[in-house]
């Protein structure tokens, strides 16, 4: 049994869960935080490291800050903000739909080992020397439009942020 | 020249992609001048503005349909290919963004709105859209129509004081970003399975018999979400009548006709070139298995069948009960997303025919259709009910017609575009034997000629309650109008030479390979 | 070591958790954690991926994927902001203008 | 071979609208100038028509003055047109009663002279087109294209409930043609199938073999289209409330032509197309015609509004053109085909004397009205004569093609034509019971004193129906001869077909004698 | 003269054309001259074709003459064409002659009316459509006859349309007349389906050939069912039971229009057509039957009727209905002369009859009923002889022309060689029917001419004789009335006289021949010996004295008492034969009543609320409910949404998975 996998994937499905259940919205955040680092060590153990860095760095560091960030911008203490729907029947319907899609999805993706090839990992995988390699000629295009749509969102952010011209 | 410094050719690159770089291009050029351009008067810089990105857009469509139609070597990197079937949708896109961009014109003037990001948005959203349509790689597909979605959220997010357009913006952003997701995760699951992102190299992989392997087919279903989502297929549509009510009306005419015609166009093209391939019926067919060219077809064939009929029934059926006219086109647009899903499901070049005709004569009647609502309505939201439309037919006579028109071209009569689109469907449809569905179809189809000939109705036969001032009207909006209703004529009473047009484009998809 | 599958479920179930959190919270901003959290269980999926093929084309796509979140979040935030402006909220149920 | 007429005639129309467009309706002067223009531009068609009329070589029995351009060739779609015996009278009614309804527009029609009359001339050109298309797809066009203007007649000049009464008849009529349309393709594609050859062509399309439930189920779609415009039986409740709430010219045109299209459609497309469909509803189309003549003259005993009183008086002449179509005999079809003319004539000459009182008195109800006969004797002269013509009586037109259906059914089913004679008696009783409130008797409404008689100009357009009412009673063979042979022609195409199918249809060639008789009388 | 034979008709429909459109500015004068004078050219038209036919062999008596070809399709070629036999030129000198006489008397009885001019021109448009009825070559043409005849009676009728009663009997006329032309048309086509012609002159040597060679039997359903429908017509024409209730009533009309039309000419149109179509009656015994049962009822009937009415037109309508049921009678035993010699003299008297009261009438000043009337002879010398002559003629006084002609149609039923026993029985109703003929006929003469006046002294002060236009066509109608029977004296009488001929006889005989023929052939041969003969003559005579007697008794020596004690005595009787045994009232409550209410069942609840209120309205009303419901699900909520395409998703993946 691989410790070191079922040992984060319980910590990233409980973050998960607490992400998702949790009353408000920056303790959500840390559960959240959670999941990523659990990723991360993942990523660690799938031989990615740059991706493990990348997702601390970025999603950790910049994406979930934004969004705290947001959160406190956004949240007055004096509000009262119910966290989940009031609606017992309507979130358990939703709890029902999305277990019913983990269901179904688990069953669906059955036998997906045999599909995908398995090959043993070269030597230097997952080096970040390689990564950018690749972000240079097979993927230069696919780098390119990414700036592009950093460019648009950017444009839309800072139009829909920025004070009536 | 380094390889290392330059790993592909510029020049193939721009004879493939060359519509997405003038784009592109444009685009940074608009954010300079945007910011550059000193002139103290918003009005007029928007109305530069509006020229400039008129003139871009017309020099895209110049460039991809004299260029970029007749390529020979039509792959770039296996990333974009710029075979006929794209660059006919990407016309239709640049169409839509240049008449859309003609009427924002007047509309941002009348809304005192003239930033610049309209444009820049509005021009990257049809980059994107482009880019997607032409992409035949699943992660450039993805990031393609995320530069899309983005673009368009701000676009609909863009009266920044209307909580009904901020609204609008939020759900789709949200419900956009669920769709996305599960695109990327079919998408995910494909790279999983085959090693490999581009579209021909899955069907290659997959052409070896894991066609009905489960997860491929779970894979298959996510990216038909995603892709429905986009395309306002029930029940993927719930976003639609929110978001097109509260978006601004040009850019709701912009989502319902370019981004539509990127969704189909990218549908059809996943669908026939990856899942259900069709053959090269001229040319040399690269792909050689033919074995499990239908297999699928028992799976998709059944879920468009449903969506389809939900989408043309539902999107009429509740475009009866709306009272505001923009709410009532966007429901009428699911109908016509499901009367389009009625040529795919025939899986015949007829079919893909029609459905790229339609979407051109949809883009046509729809952008003027919200032409004519933007100026009734003079500002955002002051006369979009229907009781607003009482007695405009002799109040401003034009614009009445016009508008008459372009429901009637929706509505499905000749001598109209929509008349000649439907039938190309339906028949297309009715040859491989559906005559349940389109008879059913045609059914809807009267509950549809119901609600537009409402709007027909109050507008020529009902005493106005309260005096409606429309809106100034812009010279680029009645070019505007003037292009959308005479090509509305037009294809109504000379189809065949845009339908042969569309015939080579279809046949294309056959030749990615 | 563990199997691919086993990634799979684990990728399969955080997708599912973002999914009920998107349908079950009302707070905007948890929604938009909730969609990350589905990004980010199908980063994982192309990491198992990549690691089991043996092909860095996966990692690589997880880094694009980072790119789209980010942006995403950017425009998400910039159109809630804008929103809570006229809402003084951030409770998805409130945002009920556009309906029927 | 020659100028293409039948575009001439058929576009013609459209011609006047350009000019109409140009001109400005500010006052009374530029009405006028645009009154003038439509009714120059209809008299001007009818001329044309007349340029038919001489070209027209009754001897041939296929279609004529032929006229085929491709025009969406990648589906074999041709602009075709052509005309025969059948359609030969109806392009000429419509080209007569246009003017007379232009002519009748003049006062009645004050608000928005030049919608309306643009409305009234794409009509024509939509009506015509429909009777000298040949392509399936062509005709489908036309047939749709009448929509619209119908429907903004009705709607924009109609009466109270106008606007219920214009959806009702549009997505009435749109249902049926929308299911039609996709029996259109349906058919092209079975032709194409058996053939390789796509083409909405009507002529190549006839014989195409076609699975005989299939074969049903397309005529079935087709009936569906032309007997809602007809209307039969179950099928009628939108015409009461189009006549009723439609302005006068409206309710002429529609009651003259438009659901002449109905029985044109039988005639043209559903009967000929799917012979073995329209044998397996031959029964039921027979026993709904005859439930449509009796209901109809049932239900226009008891109306109360004179107009809706010849709306249902519609239905049952038109179930007499039903029932004659239907029995396919040669007496049975020619005067099926005459009465559709006859009951262009005397419904739109009704409709327009309706029209006369109404914009009198802006009633139509008959209790308003009583004892008017003294007040207004031309009019109700004419009325009466109209009335004879509307019931049948010798020597108008009516009595023409009654008899000849009831002739013809007799033959081939005496229980249909005996119900169906019964008719005969009923529109008798409703018609003068109606003449009898609106004329005879005192004055009782005070209001009526000071009704003032029909004009000239009401007199003109008059005129020249009353004068086809009498040619046509008097001198039928001169319209009946244009038709015999496309009309045996037609019975041949309906009934070879049929009887090679094993269906108990007589044989065609009806010479009547004592044998058949004899026979019949023994069985009994 | 035969080219001229269109002529007849075409003088009266010149007449209406002039008087129709123009006649409101031309003077009186002028319209009487071309209302009066088209009718007398088109006698003498008739007069000279008569010349022209008399001067032919009898078996070649036949002119034809063909206008245009009306219709042609298929098999069907009908012309406007028109035919001229004894029996043709017999009726069209009834018509033209009488209707010259009544024309004439119209100009003194219409002068005061404003709508003179319309008068004329209905008039003659009637005597047009008479002609063409008479005169028509084929059924189809005398169909046109037929109908138009219905019209203009409709149109005279209602003539007085301002009072609201004369417009409904009007109408009443013309539908019940349709009732009979359905069964007319129907016999046409059942005609044609069989002979393939409608033309006399194809049909009849038609079914003469079939049944010599034997394809077509004696009394074979097809002739029974072409006979029977063909006399639906003629009961709605001429006024046979079922159909004669709208007679009474269309006395509303100027009683010259029911002196002309509904006495002389237009009522006798049944007898005419069954005497025309006696080749297929005579081939149908069992028809023949069925025509001389509901004759020999109608004779009866209707005279019981005539008895208690007050009103002297109502007396004359149910006269005439009763002497239509003995002309019926004459050609439903065969006995064809002898009906059309009925249908002659009946002409003439009751036509004097109905003109002698309107000159009555015009005395009383309009006044109709007997009740008011009393001791005009004095007044009224020249009306009351005319009239009495007439009455006398009508009862069957001999030398009187009614004698002749209603002795030969009783003495001919008693020898129905068809059905002996039938015949008989038709004989005794007739016999008793024409004593009630008698009775009531002189009621009339005495309750109006003698006695004392009960009118109005206003009225009395102005009774006088009527002019000259009136009176002189009274007394050649009378003189008619007087020698018109010795046309058709029989054998019997005539060998008194020295072998005076039946010169009517004779005259019909060409048309008769096939008949008499066949019916020589297959009928019994009923031998009536010479005193049998005698003795019915005798007894119709006698019959007839005992009906004036009992009138005179009643009402000249009783005076006023008895009727009114009788009236107490049978109450109950009568009033149902004073209301017309209810027959009206049946038919209002039989037939009328349910058809309108059932109308309304089909309008309000079929059509309005099943057709268009459920069927059609009804989806309708779904569609807008349903879309009113439905856009509910769009609530707004972005989740609900989600949730949406959640279950979207599901379903997909399940029908992927499981599929």
């Amino acid at each position: 049994m691989d410790y070191y996998f079922l040992l984060f994937a319980i910590m990233a499905v409980g973050a998960g869960i607490f992400t998702i259940t949790v009353k408000d919205a920056l303790p959500s955040a840390l559960g959240l935080l959670t999941v990523f680092i659990a990723l991360a060590a993942l990523y660690l153990h799938l031989h990615a490291p740059l991706i493990a860095i990348f997702q601390v760095s970025i999603y950790a560091g910049a994406i979930l800050v934004l969004v705290v960030f947001v959160i406190m911008l956004l949240i007055t203490p004096d509000e009262a903000l119910e966290t989940a729907q009031k609606n017992i029947s309507y979130r358990a319907m939703g709890a029902i739909l999305g277990v019913y899609l983990i269901a179904l999805l688990i069953i669906g993706l059955k036998g997906i080992n045999q599909l995908v090839a398995q090959k043993s990992l070269p030597e230097g995988f997952g080096k970040p020397s390689q990564i950018g390699d690749l972000f240079f000629r097979k993927y230069i295009l696919h780098f390119e439009i990414s700036s592009v749509l950093l460019l648009v969102a950017l444009v839309a952010a800072i139009y829909l942020a920025k004070k009536r011209a | 020249m380094n390889q290392m410094n330059l790993a592909f050719d510029l020049y193939h690159l721009w004879e493939v992609c060359g519509g997405q770089m003038i784009l592109i291009v444009a685009g940074l050029f608009l954010i300079l001048v945007d910011m550059m351009l000193l002139h103290k008067d918003v009005e007029v810089r928007g109305k530069w503005l509006g020229w400039l990105t008129v003139f871009i857009f017309a020099a895209t469509i110049g460039h991809m349909a004299c260029r970029e139609w007749e390529l020979h070597d039509i792959v770039f990197m296996n990333i974009f290919s710029a075979d006929k079937f794209s660059i006919f949708v990407a016309i239709i896109m640049a169409c839509s963004g240049m008449l859309v961009a003609l009427m924002s014109i007047g509309y941002l003037r009348n809304n005192r709105l003239m930033n610049g990001e309209y444009y820049i948005l509005l021009v990257f959203a049809v980059a994107g859209a482009i880019g997607l349509v032409q992409s035949v790689d699943l992660l450039m597909m993805f990031l393609t129509l995320e530069v899309m979605s983005l673009a368009i959220y701000g676009l609909a997010a863009f009266l920044k004081d209307s909580p009904f357009s901020q609204e609008g913006a939020l759900k789709y952003f949200l419900l956009g970003s669920f769709g996305s997701a599960l695109f990327l995760f079919g998408v995910a699951l494909i790279y999983g399975f085959t090693g490999t992102l581009n579209i021909t190299e899955v069907a290659q992989a997959i052409s070896n018999g894991t066609y009905q392997s489960l997860p491929l087919l779970t894979a298959f279903a996510l990216i038909i979400a995603g892709l429905f989502f986009k395309m306002a297929i029930v029940p993927f549509h719930m976003w639609t009548p929110d978001v097109y009510e509260g978006a601004p009306s040009v850019v709701t005419g912009f989502m319902a006709t370019a981004v539509k015609a990127a969704a189909f166009g990218i549908f059809m093209k996943v669908l026939f070139v990856t899942f259900t391939p069709i053959l090269a019926t001229n040319g040399q067919p690269d792909f050689a298995s033919t074995v499990n060219l239908s297999a699928l077809n028992p799976y998709w064939k059944p879920v468009i069948w449903w969506g389809a009929l939900l989408s043309m029934f539902f999107g009429n059926l509740l475009a009866v009960s709306q009272t505001n006219i923009k709410r009532m086109l966007a429901y009428s647009s699911i109908a016509h997303a499901g009367y389009m899903a009625v040529g795919i499901i025939a899986a015949n070049g007829e079919g893909r025919t029609g459905v790229l005709f339609y979407l051109f004569a949809y883009t046509l009647m729809n952008i003027g259709a919200f032409g004519v609502v933007y100026i009734i309505d003079g500002v955002e939201r002051k006369a979009q009910e229907l009781d607003d439309y009482r007695g405009i037919g002799y109040r401003y006579p034009t614009l009445a017609f016009l508008l008459s028109l372009f429901l009637v071209a929706m509505a499905g009569l000749p001598p109209t575009a929509g008349f000649i689109a439907k039938f190309y469907v339906f028949s297309a449809a009715i040859k491989e034997g559906y005559f349940l569905l389109a008879a059913l179809g045609v059914l809807t189809s009267v509950i549809g000629a119901y609600y537009y000939l409402r709007v027909i109705y109050m507008m020529y036969m009902k005493e106005e309650i309260r005096e409606v001032v429309r809106g100034a009207v812009a010279a680029p909006t009645v070019v505007a109008l003037v292009i959308t209703a005479l090509g509305v004529l037009y294809l109504g009473m000379l189809p065949e030479k845009l339908a042969s047009i569309a015939n080579l484009a279809q046949q294309s998809l056959a030749m990615i390979f | 070591m563990a199997g691919i599958n086993d990634y799979i479920i684990l990728s399969c179930i955080l997708f599912g958790l973002g999914v009920i959190g998107f349908l079950t919270r009302r707070n905007a901003l948890i929604l938009f954690m909730s969609v990350e959290l589905m990004l980010n269980s199908i980063n994982l999926m192309l990491v198992a991926f990549s690691a089991s093929m043996a092909d860095m084309g996966g990692q690589v796509m997880v880094l694009f994927i980072f790119a789209v979140a980010a942006a995403e979040v950017a425009v998400g935030l910039a159109i809630l902001i804008c929103l809570f402006k006229h809402a003084k909220s951030v409770d998805v149920n409130r945002f009920n203008l556009l309906k029927w | 071979m020659n100028a293409p007429i039948l575009t001439y005639v058929t576009f013609l129309p459209l011609l006047g609208v350009l000019f109409i467009l140009a001109v400005p309706q500010r006052d009374e002067a530029g009405k006028n100038v645009i009154r003038g223009i439509a009714l120059v531009t209809s008299l001007l068609t009818f001329l044309a028509s007349l340029r038919i009329y001489a070209a027209f070589d009754p001897s041939v029995a296929g279609f004529q003055l032929l006229e085929d351009h491709p025009w969406i060739p990648s589906y074999g779609i041709h602009y075709k047109l052509g005309l025969d015996g059948l359609s030969f009278w109806l392009i000429l009614l419509t080209t007569f009663l246009t003017p007379l309804t232009i002519l009748s527009t003049w006062r009645a029609i004050d608000k928005r002279v030049k919608e309306f009359q643009v409305a009234l001339l794409v009509l024509e050109t939509a009506m015509l087109g429909t009777f000298v298309a040949l392509d399936l797809f062509l005709f489908y066009v036309f047939w749709e294209l009448m929509l619209i203007p119908m429907y903004l007649i009705i709607g924009v000049w109609g009466g109270e409930r106008r606007i219920y009464a214009a959806i009702k008849f549009f997505l009435y009529t749109a249902v049926g043609s929308l299911l039609m349309l996709v029996c259109i393709i349906g058919l092209v594609y079975f032709h194409y199938d058996s053939t390789g050859r796509m083409t909405f062509d009507l002529l190549q399309l006839y014989g195409t073999h076609i699975p005989r439930n299939y074969e049903i189920a397309f005529f079935a779609a087709f009936a569906l289209a032309f007997a809602i415009k007809v209307p039969m039986f179950p099928l009628h409740t939108w015409l009461p409330d189009a006549h009723v709430e439609a302005p006068t010219a409206g309710s002429v045109i529609l009651a003259g032509i438009l659901l002449k299209m109905g029985t044109y459609g039988f005639f043209r497309f559903a009967m000929p197309l799917f012979p073995q469909g329209s044998a397996f509803f031959a029964p039921l189309i027979i026993v709904l015609s005859i439930i449509g003549i009796i209901y109809g003259a049932l239900v226009a005993m008891v109306q109360p509004d004179i107009k809706k009183l010849v709306a249902y008086s519609s239905v049952s002449h038109l179930g007499y053109c039903m029932l004659g179509l239907y029995v396919l005999t040669r007496q049975g079809v020619e005067g099926s085909v005459l009465q559709m003319i006859n009951h262009g004539i005397s419904t739109g000459a009704l409709f327009l004397l309706v029209g006369i009182v109404y914009e009198r008195r802006h009633t139509r109800l008959i209790k308003e009205y009583g004892g008017i006969a003294r007040i207004v004797p031309i009019y109700s002269t004419i009325f009466l004569i109209v009335t004879l013509s509307s019931i049948g009586f010798p020597t108008t037109n009516g009595f023409i093609g009654e008899f000849l259906i009831l002739l013809g059914a007799f033959k081939v089913n005496k229980v249909a034509a005996v119900l169906a004679a019964t008719g005969v008696i009923l529109g008798a009783v409703y018609m003068l019971w109606m003449v009898q409130r609106v004329f005879y008797g005192e004055v009782t409404n005070p209001k009526n004193l000071t009704l003032t008689d029909m004009n000239l100009r009401e007199v003109a357009y008059m005129l020249p129906l009353l004068v086809l009412i009498f040619w046509i009673g008097l001198y039928p063979n001169f319209f009946l001869k244009k038709m015999h042979t496309s009309v045996d022609h037609f019975i041949n195409q309906v009934k070879i077909e049929q009887t090679s199918q094993g269906s108990q249809m007589a044989s065609i060639h009806e010479v009547p004698g004592i044998e058949a008789a004899t026979v019949s009388m023994a069985k009994e | 003269m035969d080219k001229y034979i269109f002529l007849i008709p075409l003088f009266p429909l010149i007449g209406f054309l002039i008087n129709g459109l123009f006649g409101k500015r031309l003077g009186k004068g002028i319209i009487s001259f071309i209302g009066c004078m088209s009718i007398a050219f088109s006698f003498i038209v008739a007069l000279f074709i008569w010349k022209d036919l008399l001067s032919l062999e009898p078996e070649h008596r036949v002119f034809t003459q063909t206008l245009w070809e009306w219709m042609s399709v298929g098999g069907l070629k009908v012309d406007v064409s028109f035919m001229i036999d004894p029996l043709s030129m017999l009726m069209i000198l009834v018509v033209t002659g009488v209707g010259f006489l009544i024309h004439v008397y119209s100009t003194g009885y219409m002068w005061e009316d404003e709508s003179y001019w319309r008068y004329f021109a209905y008039l003659n448009m009637f005597v047009f459509f008479m002609a063409m009825l008479v005169l028509g070559g084929n059924y189809l043409v005398m169909f046109v006859g037929w109908e138009g005849v219905g019209l203009a009676s409709y149109l005279l009728i209602g003539f007085w349309y301002q009072g609201i009663d004369n417009a409904v009997a009007g109408k009443k006329a013309f539908i019940v007349n349709r009732i009979g032309d359905f069964g007319f048309v129907l016999g046409m086509f059942l005609m044609f389906w069989t002979f393939g012609s409608l033309s006399y002159l194809d049909v009849f040597p038609k079914a003469l050939e079939l049944f010599e060679h034997g394809s077509l039997a004696l009394n074979s359903p097809v002739l029974i069912a072409i006979c029977l429908l063909l006399f639906i017509g003629a009961t709605g024409k001429s006024a046979q039971i079922p159909l004669y209730i709208w007679l009474p009533d269309a006395m509303a009309g100027p009683t010259p229009v029911s002196a002309l039309i509904h006495a002389a000419t237009m009522v006798t149109a049944g007898v005419y057509m069954v005497a025309r179509t006696n080749v297929l009656y005579t081939l149908a015994p069992t028809a023949l039957l069925v025509v001389a049962s509901i004759a020999a009822a109608t004779a009866f009937f209707a005279a019981t009727m005539g008895v208690l009415q007050n009103d002297i037109k109502k007396v004359l309508a149910y006269s005439t209905v009763s002497q239509l049921g003995y002309m019926f009678i004459g050609v439903g035993v065969t006995a064809y002369w002898a009906g059309v010699f009925h249908l002659m003299t009946h002409a003439f008297f009751k036509a004097c009859l109905f003109l002698c009261s309107g000159s009555v009438i015009h005395a009383m000043g309009g006044d109709q009923d007997m009740r008011h009337m009393g001791g005009l002879a004095k007044k009224m010398p020249i009306t009351y002889m005319t009239m009495l002559i007439a009455t006398l003629a009508i009862s069957g006084l001999p030398p009187f022309a009614g004698f002749f002609s209603k002795d030969e149609i009783l003495g001919k039923a008693f020898a129905f060689p068809y059905h002996p026993l039938a015949g008989k029985i038709i004989w005794f109703i007739g016999t008793v029917g024409a004593g009630i003929t008698a009775f009531y006929m002189f009621r009339l003469i005495f309750m109006t001419f003698h006695g004392k006046f009960r009118g109005t002294e206003e009225q009395k002060h102005h009774l006088h004789e009527s002019p000259a236009t009136m009176t002189v066509p009274l007394i050649i109608l009378a003189t008619l009335s007087l020698f018109g029977g010795w046309l058709g004296i029989p054998e019997l009488i005539g060998k008194l006289f020295g072998h005076v001929p039946n010169i009517l006889e004779g005259f019909l005989e060409p048309v008769f021949e096939h008949s008499s023929r066949i019916v020589a052939q297959y009928g019994h041969h009923v031998h009536v010996a010479e005193p049998v003969e005698w003795t019915l003559m005798a007894t119709s005579v006698v019959v007839a004295i005992i009906g004036i007697s009992l009138a005179f008794y009643i009402y000249m020596v009783r005076g006023e008492e008895l009727p009114k004690k009788l009236a107490e005595r049978f109450a109950f009787h009568y009033q149902v034969i004073y209301n017309k045994y209810y027959v009206d009232e049946i038919y209002e409550f039989l037939i009328v009543l349910p058809i309108y209410y059932f109308s309304i069942f089909l309008w309000k609840v079929v059509d309005a609320f099943f057709i268009d209120g459920i069927g059609v309205n009804g989806p309708a009303w779904l569609v807008k409910r349903t879309s009113a419901g439905a856009r509910l699900v769009q609530n707004g909520f972005v989740q609900t949404y989600g949730a949406f395409m959640l279950v979207g998703i599901v379903t997909l993946l399940c029908f992927f998975i499981y599929r």
